[in-house]
């Protein structure tokens, strides 16, 4: 029978345990963390009820040591482990463990999350279930004759991919029938410098794609759902920067057939709890299977805002054994919604990360459709051994712009000093004519320009204004400077700031 | 009172006058404005100029000014030369590069003696998971390359210098 | 032609200005706030783009002077005045003077202002919309045998009020025929001796009343709609302390009664802007106008909550001359919302004021369905001055019982330390079983009794653990006291508890 | 290290001991606890103990400590009667009552000279647009009154006596 969990053991650090952290007590759940080394004052330690302490900041002996979450979870007597998002979230292995230590994993079973985190097994499996995949080879290809016969096939233009590759190495883009055996030659010796293995496969080029993803939850009762889409083509680096739901490019037709394919590929795989199927869709919005996400997604609360349900909650829920409260019928997403990564990098300099210490935090978490997701605060300094996410800025609007310009509104207000954030940027992003109409796919932000900003030189005067006002006052009261604890960082970012300009 | 400053390399002159408390006329340049001043802390001032409210957020070595305003950063510096850190007696043209950040070498991309141009990437460091290429600010010679691939590097330490 | 302003002075303080700056930049207006002495470093300063100081702190000096507001109005070229709420928002003085010097004030006209002020026109005027007003007489009785036949057609339980009156004296209710005529004759001479004029007059005594109320909203083309109603019966000495919507207590046909006839209302006095009209509702659910609040309310945002609509912009939108972009078939509530006014007021020594220094702050407002609309931060000073309300902090949920155990989340997250707040007494009335039912009345706070709490001996046994940690550290590290300027807001803390510890 | 607090005229003794760094064995009165601390200022503590969570802002005076403790505020006495702060010589069963707030003062409801009870409001103060009624801490005779109404009064001012 269905009993809710006494304690959960959150297997992570950052935003993400907060996250979850908010979830457990709303449930009457007791949320325990676990903490590295250079986490002893994060937020996530501060908001718990129970926090143990597992070792060194490097991974392996922290938050990617299983046996010391497991020993962890012992200890603490905790029910269950949420991994959130990373670290262990998509590892068999633990899941493995937790089945036979009785400890409840939230999250699928081991078996789809197998499937799933293998490309090649993947593929298959999807295309066995009906599910459209890239066009494309699965196997490598033979000799120059099957290259021919396979590429006529997939058409142009099409993509030479080297099988054991990655980062873009032995990789090329045909878009003519004429290129395709010299550039099959190259992508064999690039793969066969880079990998010690020359064999290439064919993949269909996308032309002008979007990255859309479909949220879907399943209980252990048999029900899948979808909770509408995700449009996340603001990309950089491959890297989502800024997503929102529902995707201005889809229209409710294609909205419902990706829902009802991303429901059809979790029960291919007999998933169970929160999962995202990853599609890539072209320009004439046709979609193809791209992966499944075995977890919950950085960008989840966007579908939070819209449909009214808590998919943190609903994860804890589903894994204590309680059915869905709720049928396809009844999820009926309102309005508009969009987040923004903030992290601690500098856009003007390349993303160069920026640590530190922040000095100064205001947040604009007031008014109606705001909310901001963060693991931080005044004081904090973040650590340069993590991944650099701050805080995920969300807002809702009735329209489209009503959420960007809510999204507008927050930016402004939200005040990191101390270290660089990209909460600059994403002013660029939102003021862009193409942003502005939804009109962009994944190549948005390489095409974005760095546009001259009229606000520069008032603030530039404001900067020169407050040097004079800052020595000035110094002179008048001949008090000391700033004291040391705080100057140390100061110089840090001067020096940062140094090295910056430099490049 | 009278001062001067630089920032990316022009010199600025600003004068103030204290009209009544916290109440200051500043000129900058051929511009007058009226600075109504509040200080929160040593750090953080509200600025009301002519108005317009500014939360600005300063902070001073002996070399310069950190000032954050309204989310975006300025160095001010209180003397033209204080961009360029470089060693004692450093002949001219001669720069080091120094981190900014601590950090590991994952890669060196040139070797002593090569010829680089500015912007070309001389090291790869690695910082909150993300590599980053350190570039050459100029061409020249690399004259040094202090770190090798897989060391660990503090905040300060010198990468290499180009001549 | 409907165009949005340019500018709007806002001539408010505290969260509320906070509120309204928002509201203007999402509409791409520049907000202008005015400022008096002690509010130098208020929130509000800090947050708007212009700012004007006004005065000494004392009201007639700064937030009610009607002429600098004007002036300061004038002097940053803004066309519109927003009022908030309190201070001059129902002053139809401040509206002539805009009417006069072409500023426009967001709010409705003078007339409806004047006459929803007024507590006998209104009812007067009411009567004859056919709003149903509580019975009663609407003159004073002239003797005692206009008493025994009025009495007699109101009915018993009556309460016997002082036409001059206020502060319960001259009150009395009745509840037998037989107690009438000595009730009259105390209630006379005390209001004699109170007010200096005897006159009584009748009303009918409402027994488990509840106070619900209506917001609608009209624009200048005649459009009005409503939006819903808010519970408000949880009051402490006539202030209301915590609010939701749905109430718990009507039904859908009650509410869409309630709505029509608030609509009614306001369109008898030609209303226009946003507005609320409350309404005392009875044990048998039969419900009479008590008054219309001719503005913002404190307790707006858990109506945005479930509308999806933003009551602030919706104002200046109005103030501009757009029309209402929906009708009334297109307002749908979704959800349940609730409000927890946090006063800087120690609730375990009967809310006695608590002003001074907030040494450390961390508020709540990530995860789903949680805002916090707060006018102070982390060093700020609350002032002795001014309303004691530091924040609104509102949750949603899908269900009532999700809203609540939301709302305890984030409570329990709330951290406001150097002040005494009313966070802890909340979680005294959520957690209490008829709340809990949705089973109260605005006699509720006053029957709540101090509830142990089990986690005090815990929680004293960790500052004593504290304390033993800090002079441990102290001694080690031969570290002088903390600074000075920390210390003397400690002192007055230590003084203020010893005080508070005598009562 | 021991040492000794007053909680509520109760004394409780406590007994430090370092293990390692910042991880420290304390007992108090039977319990025993393992606590590991993290100072983020002064004032600001975050204890681990015994696996649990605490947030602890925590500030001295030369008499007590000031500590919230998950919300929550608690004052320890470093001495046992530093509770009641008298004037130097007070008589036993005499109190001054001072105001811990500015204000002004509404109202006086009784004389000097006046027997009170316990509970039985003296004064009127407003403060934060709120009036507030001070009472009388015990059951006496009012031999002074300090202020009229109208006064305004400053923090730490004298209010009333009782004997």
């Amino acid at each position: 029978m269905a009993k809710m969990f006494k304690k959960i053991l959150i297997a992570n650090r950052g935003e993400i345990a907060v996250r979850i952290i908010r979830a457990c007590r709303e449930l009457g759940v007791i949320p325990v963390v676990v903490y590295s080394e250079v986490d002893r004052k994060a937020l996530h330690v501060r908001l718990a009820e129970e926090a143990y302490y597992i070792g060194e900041a490097v991974l392996s002996q922290s938050y990617l040591n299983i046996e010391k979450i497991i020993k962890a979870t012992k200890k603490s007597k905790a029910g269950a482990i949420h991994p959130g998002y990373g670290f262990l979230a998509e590892n068999p292995e633990l899941v493995a463990r937790c089945e036979k230590e009785g400890i409840v994993f939230i999250g699928p079973p081991s078996s789809p999350m197998e499937i799933m985190g293998n490309k090649t097994a993947s593929r298959v499996k999807m295309t066995k279930a009906g599910v459209p995949v890239i066009p494309g080879t699965l196997e490598p290809l033979k000799n120059e004759k099957d290259l021919q016969v396979k590429a006529e096939k997939v058409g142009f233009p099409l993509l030479l991919k080297a099988a054991a590759g990655g980062g873009g190495k032995g990789l090329r883009l045909v878009t003519r029938k004429k290129d395709l055996l010299s550039s099959y030659r190259i992508a064999r010796s690039e793969s066969q410098a880079s990998f010690g293995d020359p064999s290439i496969y064919i993949e269909k080029y996308i032309e002008e794609p979007h990255h859309i993803e479909i949220q879907i939850l399943a209980d252990n009762f048999g029900n899948i759902v979808y909770l509408g889409e995700r449009e996340c083509s603001i990309q950089r680096r491959y890297q989502k920067v800024l997503e929102e739901t529902p995707s201005p490019f889809i229209d409710d037709r294609i909205r419902k057939e990706m829902g009802q394919i991303a429901v059809q590929a979790a029960a291919a795989v007999n998933y169970r709890n929160a999962g995202t199927v990853e599609f890539v869709v072209d320009k004439n919005k046709n979609f193809y299977f791209l992966e499944m996400n075995t977890r919950l997604q950085v960008e989840h609360p966007i579908t939070e805002m819209v449909t009214g349900i808590d998919l943190a909650k609903s994860q804890i829920e589903i894994a204590a054994g309680f059915p869905l409260s709720y049928r396809q019928e009844d999820i009926k997403p309102k309005g508009f919604s969009m987040e923004c990564r903030i992290y601690a990098e500098d856009p003007d300099n390349d993303f160069l990360p920026s640590p530190g210490k922040i000095v100064h935090l205001h947040t604009p978490a007031g008014g109606l459709g705001v909310r901001d997701d963060n693991g931080v605060y005044e004081g904090y300094e973040v650590p340069l051994e993590y991944d650099p996410l701050l805080s995920k800025l969300i807002t809702w609007g009735n329209s489209r712009t009503e959420a960007i310009y809510r999204m507008l509104r927050a930016l402004s207000e939200y005040q990191v000093y101390g270290i660089k954030t990209t909460i600059p940027f994403f002013k660029r992003i939102l003021l862009h004519p193409k942003f502005f109409e939804g009109d962009y796919n994944t190549h948005f932000i390489s095409s974005l320009e760095k546009e001259e900003d009229c606000r520069e030189l008032e603030d530039r005067n404001v900067a020169l204004i407050a040097a004079g006002i800052k020595i000035y006052s110094e002179r008048k009261t001949g008090s000391a400077p700033a004291p040391k604890r705080k100057e140390s960082n100061w110089k840090f970012q001067g020096r940062l700031q140094n090295f910056a300009n430099r490049r | 009172m009278n001062f001067s400053f630089w920032l990316n390399d022009k010199e600025f002159n600003i004068n103030l006058e204290e009209k009544v408390k916290n109440d200051i006329l500043v000129s900058l340049g051929k511009k007058k404005y009226r600075v109504s001043v509040e200080f929160l802390s040593s750090d953080e001032i509200i600025l009301n100029i002519d108005g317009k409210i500014h939360n600005v957020f300063i902070n001073s070595n002996s070399l310069s000014y950190s000032v954050y305003v309204n989310g975006r950063f300025f160095k001010v510096e209180k003397k033209p030369d204080s961009q360029f850190i470089g060693e004692k007696g450093a002949k001219p043209g001669k720069r080091d590069i120094r981190t900014s950040m601590p950090g590991r070498i994952v890669k060196v991309c040139v070797q002593e003696g090569d010829k680089v141009k500015g912007g070309q990437a001389v090291l790869v460091l690695e910082a909150m998971k993300m590599q980053n290429e350190i570039k050459s600010p100029q061409s020249g010679i690399i004259t040094k390359i202090n770190p090798e691939a897989g060391d660990s590097v503090e905040a300060g330490a010198l990468l290499f210098s180009i001549e």
